[in-house]
């Protein structure tokens, strides 16, 4: 699905990591930890196109990311579920369109109705539909961030830190739609902080463990 | 039909989805048709002096161009002999389309203001006056005054310059003011539109950034603010417009010889205006598409 | 000093930090700029057309409310003595200053288009002229006309009504069109720098979220914001100006006493232009600090 | 120094909270939990007078803050010191500046060089002093609002969820900055989801840990 290949990224002075190589296979369950300011975002925005690699080579759903149009680049979003680190919304509407926009982008506004509903629910976020992101809490907002990234039941599911902001037991809810969704055969990627979240991942699912430091890519670490 | 026409019209009938993305702008919204507003009232004012001066211009510059007089001052008796003697040096100028002698009657309404209705022309020593009246050409004044010092040395031609010319000077100085306001109108809109465009756009980089993350293409996000200015530009030029036609229809209207008096439209005149809501319409699409689409492009 | 005046110098000192809180607005900035320099170049010019059709209408209206012509049109010899009559109607007639009878001479150079300079005027049964001067408050033509109708019959009062009232009728109306102009000049650039300060504010809601977190005072945070607007709206308004100004000048200049070739200013007319700019920015400053403050007062 | 008194707070629907009463007795050091949307950010934010309570009184500083000016809060804001949970910033502006921003706005702008080097030294940002917020990480944003919120070494040190995007190391250390102010007499008020952290902190400090649930406030928690 997404390959890294020998890849570096620099914001412009020193490369943050170099010579780093990831595949996320098809229906795999992978966790990104790693320090503070470590590349973790980095890494993420990579892998779904919102940054070009400055060296090496990155492969999106089989193509060349560096070739891609923007058009193109539009079309493998829809194929990938973003949860943003600092969940971004359109303030001025509802929760609810909020979450459906990935659908109406891509013309599919009419499936909306079928699965909203529910999925706010699971989220804990029905109470708040008619609410706009400003009047949101924290830990709602990341809620309805990972609501809005499922919403078009993607291919690819990668989340930047989703539970931050929530408490433990909505964490493990969350969690638990994530090791849903992976399965029906999704892929999952997350960056986390949180080592109890990994560790209750690892209780119900095959996850495999990432970690970035000192601009190195370790796979498969043990917590 | 034309892609361009059917991607206009599509504007027209709009998406309300795509719409709803873009927030309502609130002050660059009225900012944008009051700015269309102003300077559509300007331009419909700009307008109407073009078209009045360059109205009063032409007709002063054709009856300038085409009649001009003769005066012969002869002694009594000889007066006849010299006005066809002057007639025929006319008649084979080129350039005169016709001359006729004006009748003691027609010179005595000319006089009149000077001594009043009861002059007895007749027994007076007043010069006579022939009308001359150019072709399209014209005629060469100065090769006409050296064939007549020649042949009636007691003819003067008068051809009016003195009075007629700095008259269409300012009409014409008033008709070019008016188009070069029209133009600097025209880009001023164009200009506060982009502005006010780009302001927008880059008030808006949080939407933009969403939109993007969620898989929408370039064209899609551009749209929904491309309509909304274009739809703004065009709705605030047809108020100014109103307005401006209002104001001008409310000017006093004065005598039609007056001079100036008559600064307005007249007859189809009035359809002109009516081109400056679509015009600033057409002028704000372009130039928020291109301010869209380039910010589209230079925004990661 | 007054504190308004302290406060207003304050702001071109400036305080650098404060300032530095507001980022920095591009378009919207150079949206307030360019607007600024279009109003005030529009400005200038009608300013231009208020003044010159000003000085115009003046001359005409004082030209025509003071002087007229009485024309006396009697049978040889009797000439003078009613000329005396109709002298002394004027003298005893309130609103007249003067009276006075044109000499042959003057009466020459009048006829002299029509008859050419050879004209012998003392064989002539021409009419006798008296010019009639009014003083401020002017006379009464229709009550003049009866006594004359009665004493002096053969008197033709010509008060040039006719000819001048158009004309001045014209160049007042231009006037007000140029004063009409400015008030709506100033108007749009008042509205449009409110909206442009307002669409600033709402743009940089967060830099407000923040500087309040901080706990910065409403004051403190308007001055940033206020001094920008302020600045820009007195620098467009001078660029604009000067554009203006040159334009004006480069007008051809034609011969002063042409008719309305003199719009431009003269003298220390090309002083008044140079009050656009302080204007413009003391407009900008009212207009942005109530935009402020009241942004300020309503986000909660 | 910061006192709720039968608080009722209502965003415009059902009221978040009733008859809630708090002391925020100075040099103290408390925690606050509950479960995500329970109105921990909004009672924070009574606090520091961003929102009046709908019923009951709010004491800042020995002053009702319903009563208070807006230049009167201003005053109060300078005394505070918060970080918010949404970490907002002068995006224009560099790190540096941003964290200086509460000298600068008081006037004590001469104050910045003295301490500003050491402190993005402890929360690990000297690297970055010169880089704007949009480019920084989640953490170091973080960071960097905790440093802004106890530059001008205020009385009162307000933080919401100040270790949601950090790691466990990172967390402790930043823990151990509020401790040392609080060991200086600023009372601190944390509110987080992280149950390790209170954990950490009750090893180190007499801390109480207040706790929001179905609108009624429970004083005194025990883990
Ligand atoms: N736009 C940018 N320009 C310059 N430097 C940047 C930019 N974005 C990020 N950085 C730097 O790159 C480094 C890695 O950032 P990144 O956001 O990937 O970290 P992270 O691992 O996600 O950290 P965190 O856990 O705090 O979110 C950081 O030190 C940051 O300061
Ligand atoms: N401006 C607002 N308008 C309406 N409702 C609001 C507004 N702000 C918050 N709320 C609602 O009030 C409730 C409490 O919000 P608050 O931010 O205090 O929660 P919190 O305890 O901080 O949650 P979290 O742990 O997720 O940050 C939430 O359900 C939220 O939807
Ligand atoms: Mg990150
Ligand atoms: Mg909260």
């Amino acid at each position: 699905m997404i390959e890294l290949e020998n890849v570096a990224y620099s914001y412009g002075g020193d490369s943050l990591f170099a010579g780093l190589s990831l595949q996320l296979a098809p229906g795999s369950f992978q966790f990104l930890t790693g320090p503070s300011g470590a590349g973790k975002t980095t890494l993420l925005k990579l892998c779904y196109g919102d940054l070009l690699a400055t060296s090496g080579h990155v492969t999106l759903f089989g193509k060349d990311a560096a070739g891609l149009t923007r058009d193109d680049v539009a079309l493998v979003r829809r194929r990938i579920g973003v949860v943003h680190q600092d969940c971004q919304f359109l303030d001025h509407l509802p929760l609810s369109e909020n979450v459906a926009l990935p659908l109406q982008v891509s013309g599919r506004s009419k499936e909306a109705q079928d699965n909203l509903g529910d999925l706010l629910g699971w989220v804990g976020l029905s109470r708040q539909a008619a609410q706009t992101p400003p009047q949101l809490s924290g830990g709602e907002r990341q809620r309805a961030a990972l609501a809005r990234a499922v919403i078009t039941s993607p291919d690819v599911i990668v989340a930047d830190e989703p539970t931050g902001n929530v408490d433990w037991e909505m964490s493990q809810r969350l969690l638990t739609l994530l090791i849903e969704l992976n399965r029906m055969g999704k892929t999952v990627l997350i960056a986390t902080h949180d080592l109890n979240l990994i560790r209750f991942a690892k209780s119900q699912v095959v996850a495999n463990v990432l970690r970035i430091r000192g601009g190195q890519l370790e796979t498969g670490v043990t917590l | 039909m034309n892609p361009r026409v059917t991607q206009i019209l599509g504007l027209l009938q709009g998406d309300r989805e795509a719409d709803r993305a873009v927030p309502p702008t609130g002050f660059t919204a009225r900012l944008t048709v009051f700015t269309a507003a102003a300077m559509a009232f300007l331009a419909v004012f700009a307008l109407a002096l073009s078209v009045a001066t360059g109205r009063l211009a032409d007709r002063w510059s054709a009856e300038l161009a085409r009649t001009a007089t003769l005066r012969i001052s002869a002694p009594a008796g000889e007066g006849e002999a010299q006005v066809r003697a002057a007639l025929q040096v006319l008649e084979t100028t080129p350039g005169v389309a016709s001359a006729r002698a004006l009748t003691p009657e027609e010179q005595a309404v000319l006089l009149e203001p000077w001594f009043g209705p009861d002059l007895p022309l007749e027994t007076l020593p007043i010069p006579r006056l022939i009308e001359v009246t150019a072709d399209a050409d014209g005629y060469d004044a100065t090769g006409l005054r050296a064939r007549l010092q020649a042949e009636v040395p007691a003819a003067v031609l008068d051809d009016h310059t003195r009075w007629r010319e700095p008259l269409v000077d300012a009409a014409n100085r008033l008709r070019t003011l008016g188009w070069v306001a029209l133009l600097l109108i025209g880009g001023a809109v164009a200009a506060m539109i982009t502005l006010a465009a780009q302001s927008a756009l880059s008030a808006n980089a949080q939407v933009i950034r969403v939109m993007r993350l969620v898989g929408a293409r370039d064209a899609y996000i551009a749209r929904a603010f491309v309509r909304r200015f274009t739809l703004r530009a065009g709705l605030g030029a047809l108020v100014g417009t109103i307005l401006g036609l209002l104001a001008v229809a409310a000017l006093p209207d004065g005598d039609d010889g007056g001079f100036l008096t008559g600064l307005g439209f007249s007859g189809a005149g009035w359809f002109l205006p009516l081109f400056i809501p679509p015009l600033a319409a057409v002028v704000a699409f372009l130039a928020t598409r291109a301010a869209a689409l380039r910010t589209l492009r230079t925004q990661a």
